[in-house]
């Protein structure tokens, strides 16, 4: 047989099966607020089977306006094979974020993924504490679902700027959540502010693990409040990304193992990383 | 059917589709059938365990990419315990990168590189010889007449030599390679750039500089492949920018023998797999019955040799 | 307002922003307000009489353009009596690039174009040297050195050395000729590439290979300016695939003083002044008084010396 | 005053007026047969001032499927000050023209022109003769406008594979013009068929200026009976083209002006040139 016909008899294909490079179809695109943009995907089975802390690598569209060349990575905000639906919070930034905002619902998408290590939720981590900030909601939102699955109870606490620009609150009170919001216009969202607030769900028994995304500050503040209440927590990294699949090394950071500073892959051994052993930058 | 068996050298691929060195890993067997491929090309491996260059180690150009990820190595122990064995699973020749920063040390891991299992030996020498100004070998007729004689008396297996675009002297540096003993050029590697970002001011790359690589690269890599092929009587495998079946054909049409892909493996994880059922289809089309017959099909008839060798765009 | 004036050695720009050799005529004028530009440069003419090169004389590829005009020319007579009074009806600096295929020659038309109404001389170095083996003298010190050097000899006007990318020694190119007496170089022209159509295997191009220009070039001759700007002393004028207002900044930013756009205008004949435009802007809104404040402004502190000038991409 | 001012001011613009690059709106870009489609674009009344034979050069879309790069020229098929209107008739070819025929009804399409030099009609002229074939016909439908304004007789002589594909047939009819159908299906389309239907028009005194375009055995043909007959007459070619202005050079073609073989700018002093100066290829 030729290898067009193997390709189309479905014969040469995906050794493992778990990540796939697939098309979607837009079903909605749509402004959150000024900054941030929901994009709701029909997706195939194969693609769905996704764990809250993985991504995906999209395929920006190419526009007169626009011209992305590299895929770029976005957490999975929300899935569901159920309804075979995939779903991205974005922040407009640049030449492929400004690009996706472009799609219009029915426009084809190519993704590639579910890529990457996701949280983890050890049986005994009955309480489990979330920390975010702007978009890395988007990253943590998966966690609430999944809490809810496993019937872990879960306290979110978002901080951004102001009350208008908060996202996703219905969102986590609708997984059972109980939600904390700090912003700067109240002067609620310093870092001693929100040690206060974590420290006082830690003496009410509430905090088995830590998760949050992103931030050097929140990081450091986790890992401080982690290492003083012997208290597990996770963080999903970000790093510049070309092939997404762990074949090209662009995407190291560097990690505290064992006393050694080793280099390991965000896309890869990451996203997501044990807070103790992330190290600020 | 169509015959898509190519040989480099003394070496037989079932295809004349391979990875580009630094844009394949075993990581690759999760989206892609690694059988599909022509040869297994890894990433170049230095003999000392390595770290890598500074980060951000890539950055988008318009429609391209540059990166300077460095050479990153887990030393050559590593290599033959873990990477070797992985690519021995698969029935497809595996040829491994190498490089160093003198002569001596290069013929080192080329010789200790030189196992049961490893099929072919590719020189990154784009890499600078810190021996001499930094330079890389490849950018100099001389130095890539050095390094590839040291290699060649350094290893048995198939030798290619994997230039440089970074040189003026294209046609002298492949046929001081073919000199030296090297059984094939893989032309080419990336081209030296740099990029800033305008409200930082800050380069885009940790390390200041990096290669281009990706479609912007094509036209370059393409004219060096013809040269080298005009010049030498070695196979060349032509590398640099490939993203459709039309760069594929356009290189083997140019005279190169089988092709590399890199960047195209970022955007498409499947694009080499693709790339080979497209190449399969346009071969059926054209009534080709063996991929042979496009190698050096170019019709330049009426180009003077002075335009053929020339290094600079009138 | 913001402060656009430059300085390119002992002549003042009303803006950094002119057109790029070949790239512009007088034919121009229909589109655009040619009193806008800071400067115009000419496409470079011969002593003689010349055809150019068969056609096609150019192709597209990703993203850019290859071309192989050559340097059709009406003659130096011709450009004296007709070209130099149509540039002189503007109160812009007149630029007239300049070539020919031995230093002799060369000095020879520089000379014959130092008369009242030329500002400034530009010698398009990357020309085939065919005294020698062929190679463009701006390939190599040597050859640009001596080229240079015969050209100051012969001209009391500013004059302007055009470097090439089609080489592996940017920067000892460079202080060559800066140490002959250019007042500035051009920082670059065109890299031999090629395309090949894959229906009719004949190369896009009637010349065979031609040179690429338009974004693909632009990381490479930024890469060649920033090299520049660190080795000599004399004002850089950064060019290569200019097409936004971000492009000019980042060359301005790597240590351009100023620009030349060339293929932006094919696709966009406006563009040039459409970028001072954004320029303007984009200055006013970073409250950037004087443009020079941008030029060399890069923030490399970390880059040891040997990375600022490889040559190579590791 | 700022170079940003003076440009809204609108004091730096087109130092002769006649040249613009503009943004037009696409009315309807319709299929007319297999290959061949028709733009309508709604255009400012700047650029409508155009000759016939004379062409625009357009900045074809980029999309994720195509992403060509320099400008295509495109003879003009219709224009109209009137209707703000400016139609192109062409043919799927390459890269540009599939981006061409991805234009949805209201995109932006940006163009040049109009540019070159289009076919004279001298006032001594009164009985018009066109040879065309396949796209050609699109470079010369506007003459049978003219012809028409002009008060002049047209003789279009429409070649094509089959009827089916022969196309303006309906148009040039409208304009008043006596339409003879050659087809390769019916046997009356080779070189001696036509020579003959155009040397009957002369004899029966209604020639007095030919125009084709494009091919070469047409070219030939006008060529051969031109200086048979003395009938003046004029072709338009096609180049690569780069700029379109005059400015890079690359779209010369071979002439023979009185006795010289020179080189001239199919963009500027063309794409119209005389029937005998052109050199076939
Ligand atoms: C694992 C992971 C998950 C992410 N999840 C989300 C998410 O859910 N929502 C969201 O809005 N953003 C997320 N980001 C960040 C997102 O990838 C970038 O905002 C986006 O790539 C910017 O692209 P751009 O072209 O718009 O910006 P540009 O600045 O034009 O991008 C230029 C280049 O830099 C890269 N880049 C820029 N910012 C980042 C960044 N923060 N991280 C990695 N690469 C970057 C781009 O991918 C591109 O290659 C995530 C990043 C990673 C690594
Ligand atoms: C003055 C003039 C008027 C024209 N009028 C029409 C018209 O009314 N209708 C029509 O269908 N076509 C016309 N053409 C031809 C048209 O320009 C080409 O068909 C078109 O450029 C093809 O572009 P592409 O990207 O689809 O094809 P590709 O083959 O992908 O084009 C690749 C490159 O070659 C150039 N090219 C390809 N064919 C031609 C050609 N025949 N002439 C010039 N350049 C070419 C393209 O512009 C492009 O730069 C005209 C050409 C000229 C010079
Ligand atoms: C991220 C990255 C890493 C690379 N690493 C290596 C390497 O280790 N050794 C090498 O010889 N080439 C390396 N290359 C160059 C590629 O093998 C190839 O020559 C180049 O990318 C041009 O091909 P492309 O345009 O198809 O990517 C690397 C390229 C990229 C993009
Ligand atoms: C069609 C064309 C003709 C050119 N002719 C000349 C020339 O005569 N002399 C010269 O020094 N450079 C010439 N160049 C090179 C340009 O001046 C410029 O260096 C190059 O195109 C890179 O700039 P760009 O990417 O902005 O076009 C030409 C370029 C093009 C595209
Ligand atoms: S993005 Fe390539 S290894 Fe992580
Ligand atoms: S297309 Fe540039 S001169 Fe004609």
């Amino acid at each position: 047989m030729s290898i067009l016909e193997r390709l189309n008899a479905g014969e040469v294909s995906s050794a493992t099966g778990e990540t796939h490079e697939a098309d979607t179809r837009v079903k909605s695109n749509t402004p959150v607020n000024g900054e941030y943009r929901l994009l709701v995907l029909d997706a195939p089975q194969s693609i769905l089977n996704c764990q809250p802390g993985q991504f995906f690598h999209l395929l920006c569209p190419v526009t007169s306006a626009h011209q992305p060349y590299l895929r770029r990575p976005m957490s999975i905000y929300g899935y569901s094979a159920e309804k075979g639906e995939l779903q991205f919070l974005y922040k407009l930034t640049g030449e492929g974020t400004r690009a996706l905002a472009e799609l219009k619902v029915g426009d084809t998408l190519n993704v590639l993924g579910p890529l990457g290590v996701g949280f983890t939720i050890e049986p005994e981590w009955q309480n489990l504490l979330l920390l975010a900030r702007g978009v890395g909601l988007a990253t943590l939102a998966p966690l609430a679902q999944e809490a809810k699955r496993l019937g872990r109870k879960l306290t979110a606490i978002c901080s951004a700027r102001s009350q208008d620009v908060l996202m996703s609150i219905d969102y986590f009170e609708s997984m059972g959540a109980e939600v904390i919001t700090l912003t700067d216009a109240e002067g609620t969202s310093d870092m001693d502010s929100m040690r206060r607030v974590i420290e006082t769900k830690i003496s009410e028994g509430v905090v088995d693990a830590m998760y949050t995304c992103g931030s050097n500050r929140m990081l450091k503040l986790l890992q401080e409040i982690g290492a003083t209440h012997n208290i597990p927590g996770e963080i999903a990294l970000e790093q510049q990304m070309a092939c997404g699949l762990g074949m090209c090394q662009c995407c190291v950071r560097s990690f505290n193992r064992k006393g050694l500073i080793t280099q390991e892959r965000v896309c890869r051994e990451g996203p997501v990383f044990g807070i103790q052993e992330a190290m600020a930058w | 059917m169509v015959n898509l068996t190519t040989k480099i050298g003394s070496l037989t691929l079932a295809n004349p589709i391979m990875p580009a060195s630094g844009t394949f890993s075993e990581d690759l067997f999760e989206v892609l059938d690694l059988n599909q491929l022509g040869a297994h090309v890894t990433k170049t491996i230095t003999e000392e365990i390595r770290g890598g260059n500074p980060t951000p180690r890539v950055c988008e150009v318009r429609g391209s990419m540059l990166n300077s990820i460095g050479i990153p190595s887990k030393g050559i122990d590593y290599f033959i315990d873990n990477v070797i064995p992985f690519y021995n699973q698969y029935d497809v020749p595996l040829v491994v990168s190498i490089s160093a920063q003198t002569a001596d040390d290069f013929a080192r891991i080329c010789e200790r590189v030189s196992v049961p299992g490893v099929d072919a030996i590719e020189a990154n020498i784009s890499c600078p010889n810190i021996k001499e100004d930094g330079k890389a070998f490849a950018m100099r007729p001389s130095t890539t007449h050095a390094v590839m004689t040291k290699l060649r008396g350094a290893s048995d297996l198939p030798l290619w030599a994997k230039l440089s675009p970074n040189t003026g002297e294209t046609i002298e540096v492949a046929m001081a390679a073919e000199e030296a003993g090297a059984d094939a050029l893989v032309v080419s590697n990336t081209l030296l750039s740099m990029a800033i970002d305008i409200h930082s001011r800050k380069p885009k790359l940790g390390n200041l500089m990096g290669g281009l690589s990706g479609p912007s690269l094509k036209p370059i890599a393409l004219r060096m492949a013809y040269q080298c092929a005009k010049s030498v009587n070695i196979p060349v495998i032509g590398c640099g920018g490939i993203s459709t079946v039309e760069d594929i054909v356009e290189y083997l049409i140019a005279g190169a023998t089988a092709v590399q892909v890199g960047t195209a493996t970022f955007i498409n994880p499947n694009a080499m797999v693709t790339l080979l059922a497209e190449l399969e289809a346009f071969l059926q089309n054209q009534n080709i019955q063996n991929v042979s017959e496009l190698v050096g099909s170019v019709r330049d008839e009426d180009a003077a040799d002075a335009v053929v060798f020339m290094e600079t765009a009138p």
